[in-house]
């Protein structure tokens, strides 16, 4: 094996409404950034059950993204309160599991943003490869 | 190294043709030459049927050797082995396990007069019965098709409804639970069709496979006939994950269906510790 | 106390306010075990000791059920501790079971014993739970049996102790710990039919479409389960640690959910359990709080 | 009959852990003995009465792959794929590999019911057709016996004929003496994993030991038949929780599921494994086919199964009884559901 640097594998749960169009406007503007990020987009940071984030770890990631809309600004009104409080305790309780919190971003970026969307995803990317690999790298066998 | 029971046979798909609303039928043929030719299989035994990547399940065999060229099996789409299994296409590659079980009683039901009983997807191993009096017509007695489904769509085997009706001495009666507006055949439950035929118990066998319910009020109408346990054969259907005994999941009471089954004759279920239903 | 508990039994199934009483009886080997009581002349049959440790209130769903088709269901009366109380204000708030079809009886407890419920053991000392627990007469309860202790209880944290313990290591430390807890589980769901919270009809554990975890026994999914159930139990989970007590490895499943617990009383000052009415911290939001990482 | 000291011992263990796969029991916290395998013969607990976790894992593991498939899509459409169906791109080419246990086991300290749990259990597994698994880890595995000294408080061995110092199916016997142990060497496989070795020979006999008589009896067939209908089973489960502890404890036991996973996939290629893992008849979902139909939904119906398949069933149609009186679920049920009580109450009733 060639000896690489390490890359993370990083997956970011974008919220079609704000941060999915924040990465497009990102990418029309061709602004650069770090494109270790597999973005999954969703309808609202409110259908991100964290247990997708928690099998994302599970099956080999070494980072996880989850961005919202901003406070008051969501689609449906107030799915991103409900993400709030669900990632508020997630991110602890990963780091409990032994899963560093650093792993684990949640933030709100909005449509208008692309320029803030390089920013973290590319600050994000960089603390994690300051990490170094995630150890629950021990894949589950795949759902049937 | 010892036999492995585990190991299915490959295969490919020939024909997958529909049968019904959610019911198709899968044709399959060994890559092997050795094995099909070792895969000697009778009315009423069954086979696991893998889609690689979902995993395996039992199903009746709907062919019959030395017939058919293939090895057939119908299968309606209600769980995740199914599902994958309608997926598939011509020229797709699955397994094979088997033949497992005992078979129906052919031999002893020669020259008796046989009513077949079959409910929805449960005509499925009966069809293998059909096509051998079918093929053998002289050997046998008069036969009684009760061809039964919930609703027009889902009655197996029409294609083969013209050679059943045709053959000598032998009747195909139709029933469906709810009509539409194209059917113009009996409407109602299995037993009422039943009520109808009115067989005759004299030197007579029925054979039942539907789903347990049927199983259970086909039999109770049949004894009101005077038909004796000892002349009503079913095939049971269970939760299985080996068909070799091991696994433990289909027993009722002390008896398995893979190992003891599926078919039963009335005499022996009705002293089973456990129901079927 | 336990003449008490088995007159008011005795009345309630004499009377007909009930169908049926779940409690406590003597079992095997000196265990103590659920009994479940059908009429006045078989209350004698109940027991009350340092060993009633199990979570009644997960039968309460499972006999509220109606006897036959179209009649009405069953009513029932059931014992409660302190943590049982607040596990069934749990299961009332999620509409489990009505409130009119209960008779709830509390009892002031003493704390329960380690090893109780298990035939042939020597009970031990305080259970952890018992240890840390300052609230010892049940509340919202038809009837309460004894007394508050007079001179107050000091919780021991020891649970607590533990939570520190772990947020003191590396997180790297702490997945070592962790995969060394769910290396011994069996996957047996013992801690998951033993808890009131998880009445779910299909488990996630056991979904099949989509599949979210599978069948296999092996740490991976073991620790995926684990993470799911202490996720789906975040303020439900009112602490009676039957999870953690039944467990036949010794996971130490008391401690997820405890982290949860202190968690969500710190930031959203709500204890699981402590009435029927408040809606789940998961379930509710304030729009002004913040994400507070 | 031979001598082996402590220190011997201990250096035929060391060997051994070189040569194969040496599984042993082991503290794995308060109360909790396991048998895993070891490095180092001091990691091993000599002084035991019986495990949490009955040895049968080493024989039918709670996970294994029955089957490893590959699927490699070829670059052309073959003579079977349907033309002008856009889906079949190629056809994937199959390979099926079965998996084979690695090394050699040991399992030291095996406890007499535990082999009789083994023993009971060839009766299914080996039947023609044989499970394949179960066979070469069998075949594959040397049984080093561990006499007790004592019975446990939930132990009922004696009471279904069996006794906790019998060798039978051991390929060596230890019994504890004064400073080591008194060796039999009891098949030509023992003598192999003792060729190494010298033990002193041992003049006189194995320790012999009075053991408390049966305490309890398992009723004859008809008293099963006719108790099957009783509302006993209702009762009695009605703390059940259904949950699997007295299930995977047992040494008896085997129940299983078999699912198919994918284990890696790329562009063109998927590798899938047929997974195989324990399963109870506890579960509630256990019996449930696809359509829905349930034949044992009832957790009554589940809890009686487990003891007609243990006293019934399991005797009927292979031989010997399902249940060597080890004891396990009688210390581990939470809910105090005792077989042994169960028994008494079904021979009363």
């Amino acid at each position: 094996m060639p000896d690489t640097p390490f890359e993370p594998r990083i997956v970011g749960f974008l919220c079609n409404w704000c941060s999915y169009a924040g990465a497009n406007l990102a990418g029309t503007s061709r602004i650069r950034y770090e494109p270790n990020i597999r973005i999954i987009r969703v309808p609202c940071s409110g259908r991100v059950d964290p247990l997708f984030v928690a099998r994302a770890f599970q099956e080999g990631a070494d980072g996880g993204m989850v961005l919202g809309c901003h406070p008051g600004d969501c689609h449906y009104r107030d799915g991103n309160y409900y993400a709030r409080r669900r990632f508020n305790l997630m991110h602890g309780f990963l780091d409990f599991l032994g899963i560093d919190e650093r792993r684990l971003k949640i933030d709100w970026v909005s449509a208008a943003e692309g320029k803030r969307f390089a920013q973290v995803v590319s600050q994000f990317t960089d603390q994690v490869r300051d990490l170094g690999p995630a150890t629950v790298r021990q894949p589950a066998v795949l759902g049937g | 190294m010892i036999d492995n029971p585990y190991l299915p046979h490959l295969g490919h798909l020939t024909a997958v043709e529909p049968l019904g609303t959610g019911i198709k039928l899968f044709k399959v043929q060994f890559d092997d030459p050795a094995v099909a030719r070792q895969f000697v299989y009778e009315p009423g035994q069954f086979g696991f049927l893998s889609a690689f990547g979902v995993g395996e399940a039992p199903f009746g065999i709907t062919s019959v050797a030395g017939i058919d060229q293939t090895v057939d099996f119908a299968v309606a789409k209600v769980g995740t082995v199914t599902h994958a299994l309608h997926e598939m296409n011509p020229g797709d590659v699955v397994g094979v396990r088997g033949p497992m079980g005992n078979c129906f009683p052919m031999p002893e039901i020669k020259g008796k007069n046989v009513i077949v009983l079959g409910g929805g997807i449960g005509g499925a191993p009966l069809r293998p019965v059909i096509t051998s009096i079918l093929n053998d017509r002289d050997n046998y007695g008069n036969l009684s098709i009760l061809w039964a489904a919930r609703n027009p769509s889902l009655l197996v085997f029409t294609d083969e409804y013209d050679v059943w009706r045709q053959a000598p001495r032998t009747q195909l009666h139709l029933t469906v639970d709810e009509g539409n507006a194209s059917w113009s055949g009996h409407v109602g439950l299995i037993t009422q069709l039943l009520q109808k035929v009115a067989p005759s118990p004299d030197n007579a066998t029925v054979i039942i496979c539907g789903p347990p319910i049927m199983i259970h009020f086909a039999i109770t109408e049949l004894q009101k006939m005077d038909f004796t346990s000892e002349q009503i054969i079913t095939t049971l259907e269970a939760k299985m994950k080996c068909g070799i005994g091991k696994c433990g999941r289909c027993n009722m009471g002390e008896k398995y269906v893979c190992l003891h089954g599926p078919v039963f004759r009335h005499s022996e279920i009705k002293d089973f510790l456990e129901s079927f239903v | 106390m336990i003449e008490q508990i088995c007159s008011i039994a005795e009345q309630i199934l004499a009377d007909k306010t009930v169908d049926v009483v779940i409690g406590y009886e003597a079992g095997t080997r000196g265990a103590v075990r659920p009994a479940f009581i059908r009429s006045a002349a078989e209350a004698g049959r109940l027991v009350w000791n340092d060993a009633c440790t199990h979570n009644l209130a997960n039968y309460v769903r499972e006999k509220h059920v109606s006897p036959k088709k179209g009649a009405p269901p069953a009513k029932v009366g059931v014992i409660l501790k302190a943590c049982d109380a607040r596990a069934l204000n749990v299961l009332l708030r999620d509409n489990q079971a009505p409130r009119a079809d209960l008779y709830l009886i509390g009892v002031a407890c003493q704390g329960m014993r380690q090893n109780s419920g298990f035939a042939g053991r020597d009970l031990g000392d305080l259970e952890l739970r018992c240890q840390d627990c300052a609230e010892r007469v049940p509340a919202g309860c038809d009837v309460v049996v004894g007394e508050a202790p007079a001179a107050g209880v000091a919780p021991a944290s020891a649970i607590a102790r533990e939570l520190d313990r772990l947020a003191a290591l590396s997180p790297a430390e702490r997945q070592a710990f962790w995969d060394a807890e769910f290396a011994r589980c069996l996957r047996c769901y013992a801690c998951r039919q033993a808890c009131p919270a998880c009445y779910c009809v299909e488990c996630t554990a056991e979904q099949l479409e989509p599949s979210w975890i599978g069948v296999a026994i092996r740490t991976p999914e073991k620790r995926f389960f684990h993470t799911m159930r202490a996720y789906h139990l975040a303020g439900r989970c009112a602490g009676c640690d039957e999870c953690a007590r039944v467990c036949p490895v010794g996971v130490r499943l008391d401690l997820l959910n405890a982290w949860f617990r202190r968690e969500i009383e710190g930031t959203y000052g709500y204890r699981a359990g402590q009435d029927a009415t408040t809606p789940a911290p998961l379930a509710s939001f304030v729009p002004s709080e913040s994400l507070d990482l | 009959m031979n001598f082996i000291t402590d220190a011997q011992l201990r250096g035929w263990l060391a060997q051994l852990i070189a040569e194969s796969t040496v599984i042993a029991p082991r503290r794995a916290g308060e109360d909790l003995l396991l048998y895993q395998p070891v490095e180092d013969p001091d990691a091993i607990c000599y002084d035991f009465g019986r495990s949490t976790v009955s040895p049968r894992e080493f024989f039918l593991p709670a996970t294994e792959a029955l089957l490893t498939v590959e699927r490699v899509r070829q670059a052309t459409a073959g003579d079977g794929a349907t033309a002008g169906n856009a889906r079949v791109a190629g056809q994937w080419e199959v390979k099926l590999t079965e998996p084979h246990l690695q090394h050699d086991q040991v399992l030291f300290a095996v406890r007499p019911c535990d082999v009789h749990a083994l023993t009971a259990l060839d009766a299914l597994m080996l039947k023609e057709p044989a499970d394949a698994y179960y066979a070469e880890r069998r075949a594959r595995t040397t049984l080093i016996g561990l006499a007790c000294e004592q019975m446990g408080p939930s132990c009922f061995c004696t009471s279904l004929g069996l006794s906790p110092d019998d060798g039978a199916g051991m390929d060596v016997m230890l019994y504890r003496a004064d400073g080591g142990y008194i060796l039999e060497i009891l098949t030509d496989k023992g003598r192999v994993a003792l060729a190494s070795q010298a033990p002193v020979d041992f003049e006189g006999s194995r320790p012999q030991r009075a053991w408390p008589e049966a305490a309890y009896q398992v009723p004859p067939r008809a008293v099963w038949t006719e108790r099957f209908n009783d509302p006993y089973w209702a009762s009695l489960a009605e703390r059940c929780l259904s949950c699997k502890i007295c299930s995977y404890i047992c040494p008896t036991c085997r129940c299983f599921d078999v699912r198919d996973y994918t284990v890696a996939q790329a562009a063109g290629y998927q590798k899938i494994e047929r997974l195989r893992c324990w399963d109870s008849c506890m579960a509630e979902g256990y019996r449930r086919i696809a359509g829905g139909h349930n034949p044992r939904a009832a957790k009554a119906q589940r809890l009686r199964n487990r003891f007609y398949c243990k006293f019934d069933y399991y005797p009927a149609d292979f031989g010997p009884l399902a249940c060597v009186g080890c004891g396990r679920c009688v210390d581990q049920c939470p809910v105090n559901v005792d077989i042994t009580e169960v028994l008494q109450d079904v021979a009363a009733r």
